[in-house]
């Protein structure tokens, strides 16, 4: 992996839309494009993945599944033991971001896919899948680590079974699922014939609209930095640190238990490094009002995020690489 | 003022600030009290009891909306007895003011 | 046709929108994105229209004409008959209903066109100026109805000449319409490679920007469904039969008198079926103010529209095969 | 209030909502009259006597505009009285209240 | 108003209209003032000293920003106060109104 | 060049954007869309222009720079001239006029660039440097007309330098000029595969967005041009002259002192005959508050631009052809 790899547009523009928030310049895109522009990069990911997984062996599709549950409750509970045992946050601070960690960030994972694609690396179709479910058991887990410091802090333990549910039902009517999920039933669905029709919008045009999505997420990113000072050399630390932990676990289940090639034990990786910025940060605003929200979005959108676009996917690639070539998968 | 009292007329006016989530349950309750003009700005950002609200934040999309409303005394009366077991619910502010309506056929 | 023919991606994204709408999430597009999208789309038919034009007959251009004027006056008045003897609807109501009948859906048309592009069906270039030009007859008809109801009711009948003065200008200076005879009018007069050069973005990703356009307008149809309560189970029934009514019209003309191919006889029907929510409601709200927007709006986008999308087009090509498989044409 | 006189200067606010096309039309009118300042916001929705208006509806895109216009009393009456005649025509709401206007230089 | 003294309290409003570009000094003005609640409508156009500003405007694309801020007499005061010398910096309009609040929580 | 050539499509948008506008066609484009598609024409600009730079001589890319501060620089003061000596307009005013001619429009630019491609003519890479340098120094001109203007009127002299220093960081964190530089940097930068990754979404649909663009240019040119009574005969005299006499420069430096092709020479006297309407008039507005935008905005947008767009780019193109043919460059 030479230093072109990192020249990829896609990462290029995000550094550029940093550099803008940097330089202070008065460069600003409408917010309705930043959401028009997920709303297209939702769906083409969807359909894509959808028209994947037609072609693609079930079980193999549920063992992917698995791996998602496992990410989502597993790496919310370590942030928390970290976050409280080393950090001493304040167990509501605490359960609100940790729920963040469990999730993904559906950025991370297209720029993922660009670095792979500018590389010219093939992955599998299953990693879309732990993306679209991976939302939901995190924000699970994250109102019963709340639920579980109330208790302990002595406060009355609220409605915690009405707000599950809710939370539930919010997760599943959450309009990024919803279009996450809806398009990939769709790509699953139609014809070859059909999807050829509209992969010219979906597909072929879809590396450019990310660098966009990109660059405007660089200077998200940017504003959100400079507010680091408020959250704490320690939480600033963690954001860096978890995504590592969390890339442990996804190359050894990448790797040894789902037995993807390099691409796949890539994203995979990325899956569990990244940290949601979408459906999470309202979910918590919601079930832990307690929580500061500057301290999650800021970890999340101002350190993790930045962290994995510039540093972490090259890397994780390289770890990917590297185990691919030394060990036997598991199974 | 020298204006006629013909042009002018003492009125209410009401102003709501809430979540433009409960904007529908809230409009429902001025039908309920028979109001028969209002205006609304949607998208609005502000700083409450609940936090910050930017109708143009990346993940917490959370726009509150104002409503505006001019009322005579005694419907302002009753809205606001209307309202105020809501309000809590709601949240924001809702304040009451004088003022005069230039149009001699208040609604 | 096979069940397959259905699972055209427009069609499928047209319901992913209603259900979005139906589980009450929150997904929702940016009120400019579907501005935006609009057109778009307007201007890439338009193109499209014109440089078709431009190799085609201009008798059978003609005749085409006359047949979207024809629509545009006898169909608003079978349907005023409908809601007045029928249904017992007050007259001014009757008159801006049936105005919306009179007109044509853009988004419907263009759903058919992705329907028999889909299952690799051609059509002729003339239903597209048909589309361009059946607004304004629709409308005029509507507010002659509505005239001649206000006179019956003994009302006073306002400046009705001014009004139609008024509107006639409406109708030419309407953005929609002026939007399509534009580019109808580009279309036409460009040289081959010129088009080429635009091709990419107003043909090549058009497909897929149409089904952007019909999640939103799945969406904008599951909020006005819900209202049809309001709205009574007449004027329901009535959103269902007039497309149906409009359709036979529309089957006999593009048949038997135009004497198009299955495709072109496809295109003519739906929009004989289909319902203005463009051009017209602005205009029945000016000349019609006493009529309440809720009904034609409910039976336009909330019955007519998503009855004809998902039931209507396979329905009328269905018919459409078997009528050119069965008869011959008149002329 | 113990503020001084000096920073606080009594004026009027008036404050106009009517449909966004008869806008220009509004604005002339207060150019006529020698309006030095005002502030508009566009994109406004309500219920009126005409129906409902809101600015995102896909068929009938109908906005509002409200108008807010600080000045002193005089000039208030002045306003008032030209708009009076016409505001029938514009439909919508126009009203006037008190208030106190901080900086030293009113417009 | 025979509206009962526990739903209604006296408060002021205070109406700010400044650049969009002074929107976050001026509320960092605020939040040193200890205001806990106000509210924000950005891309507002206008006309001022400064000339006419328009939100949409191709190239001279200049919003204005409306804070309104209720709250008590004596903080209004301190707040104007703290406001005044920075007003001419940030231009625009100030202006205080006293109004009625509805909820028994004034903040 | 025959008729057919003025038939580009993205001319004959702006032509329609016009005549909406004037025959008070209630079409308008959401203010966010202009946003947008300049924010895209922008990055694909300056990718575009990127990638051929790569490939480009250093040497000849210095001689362009010199040339864009040329003009930056002597354009403005013979604008200046005009305007104080025969239109005997006052100095303020004269000033924040001229600093918008010694600027470019990246709008006329690329209408420039698609009518090329319309005929098929190619063109060299450095034009599109001039472009984004050419911003700079004209707003710096401006701004030491204004001091002089200033204190030739006897008044203060302000805090010239702060100003200027003020403006030059701006010019230099302007949005859009950020963004062509920053995308010229990425085009330059990535490898091809890169590049061909997010080709058809910078230009692929390029000619089309353009389109779109300029329809909206179109709409905005007719609203200006309806006030140019207020701004007087002379100031539109000017605003059709001074881009001939620029042009007039653009095609000695072109040809002459660059040595370029038809294509390239077409480009520079685009450049040197257009008139900013984006950075400029924001800076003039800080820079000189006393003038009065609606004079140098009516005369950029509704002047100079329509003029360019519709009779000044085929002009100029036949006159470099001619050029071209005749005589030999200097160097
Ligand atoms: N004192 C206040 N003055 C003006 N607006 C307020 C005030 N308090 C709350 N608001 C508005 O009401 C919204 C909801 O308030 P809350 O429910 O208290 O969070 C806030 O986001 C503000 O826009
Ligand atoms: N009583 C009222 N209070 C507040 N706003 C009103 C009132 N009446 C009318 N409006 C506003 O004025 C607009 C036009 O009113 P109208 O011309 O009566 O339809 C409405 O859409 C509302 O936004
Ligand atoms: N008299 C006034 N009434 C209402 N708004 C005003 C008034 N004067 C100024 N404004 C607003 O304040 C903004 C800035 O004013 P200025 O700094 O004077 O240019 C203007 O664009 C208007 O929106
Ligand atoms: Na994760
Ligand atoms: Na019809
Ligand atoms: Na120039």
């Amino acid at each position: 992996m030479s230093l072109s790899s990192l020249l990829v547009p896609a990462i290029l523009f995000f550094a550029l839309g940093m550099f803008a928030c940097l330089i202070k310049s008065d460069l600003k895109f409408p917010p309705d494009m930043h959401k028009m522009i997920v709303i297209y990069l939702l769906i083409g990911i969807g359909l894509h993945g959808g028209k994947e997984l037609a072609a693609a062996n079930m079980a193999d599709a549920i063992s992917a599944v698995y791996a998602a549950f496992a990410f989502g409750i597993i790496l919310p509970i370590i942030a928390y033991i970290i976050l409280r045992v080393i950090g001493r946050i304040d167990p509501l601070n605490a359960a609100a971001i940790s729920a963040h960690y469990g999730s993904v960030s559906a950025g991370t994972y297209m720029t993922a896919v660009a670095f792979l694609a500018g590389i010219g690396v093939t992955y599998e179709a299953y990693p879309v899948i732990m993306l679209a479910i991976m939302e939901s058991p995190a924000i699970m887990i994250g109102l019963v680590l709340a639920g579980y410091s109330r208790r302990a802090l002595g406060g009355e333990s609220k409605n915690q079974k009405g707000m599950m549910k809710h939370l539930l039902l919010d997760a599943f009517t959450n309009g990024s699922i919803l279009l996450l999920f809806g398009s990939m039933a769709i790509g699953w669905v139609i014809s070859e014939p059909s999807y050829k029709k509209i992969e010219p919008f979906f597909e072929l045009i879809f590396m450019g609209a990310l660098c966009i999505f990109l660059c405007d997420m660089g200077m998200e990113a940017g504003r959100r930095i400079s507010e680091f000072r408020s959250v704490g050399f320690f939480l600033v630390g963690f954001g860096i640190v978890m995504p590592l932990i969390g890339a442990a676990f996804g190359l050894t289940v990448g790797h040894f238990m789902l037995g993807y090639s390099i691409g796949g034990i890539t994203l995979v990786t990325v899956l569990a490094a990244s940290c949601s910025y979408i459906a999470v940060p309202p979910a918590m605003k919601l079930a832990v009002p307690e929580a500061n929200p500057s301290f999650y979005l800021t970890l999340s959108l101002g350190v993790t995020f930045p962290f994995n676009i510039v540093i972490g996917i090259p890397m994780y690639y390289a770890a990917a690489q590297y185990l691919h070539e030394t060990y036997y998968p598991w199974f | 003022m020298p204006l006629s009292p013909g042009i002018l007329k003492r009125m209410q006016r009401i102003e709501i600030v809430i979540n433009e989530e409960a904007l529908d349950d809230l409009l429902s309750v001025l039908r309920d009290a028979n109001v028969r003009g209002y205006t609304v700005v949607k998208k609005v950002g502000g700083l409450g009891s609940t936090g910050e609200r930017d109708p143009n934040d990346y993940s917490l999309e959370q726009p509150n909306a104002i409503i505006v409303l001019i009322c005579e005394e005694d419907q302002a009366e009753k809205i606001v007895t209307m309202l105020y077991p809501k309000l809590r619910g709601f949240g924001g502010v809702c304040i009451l003011s004088d003022c005069q309506w230039t149009t001699g056929q208040p609604i």
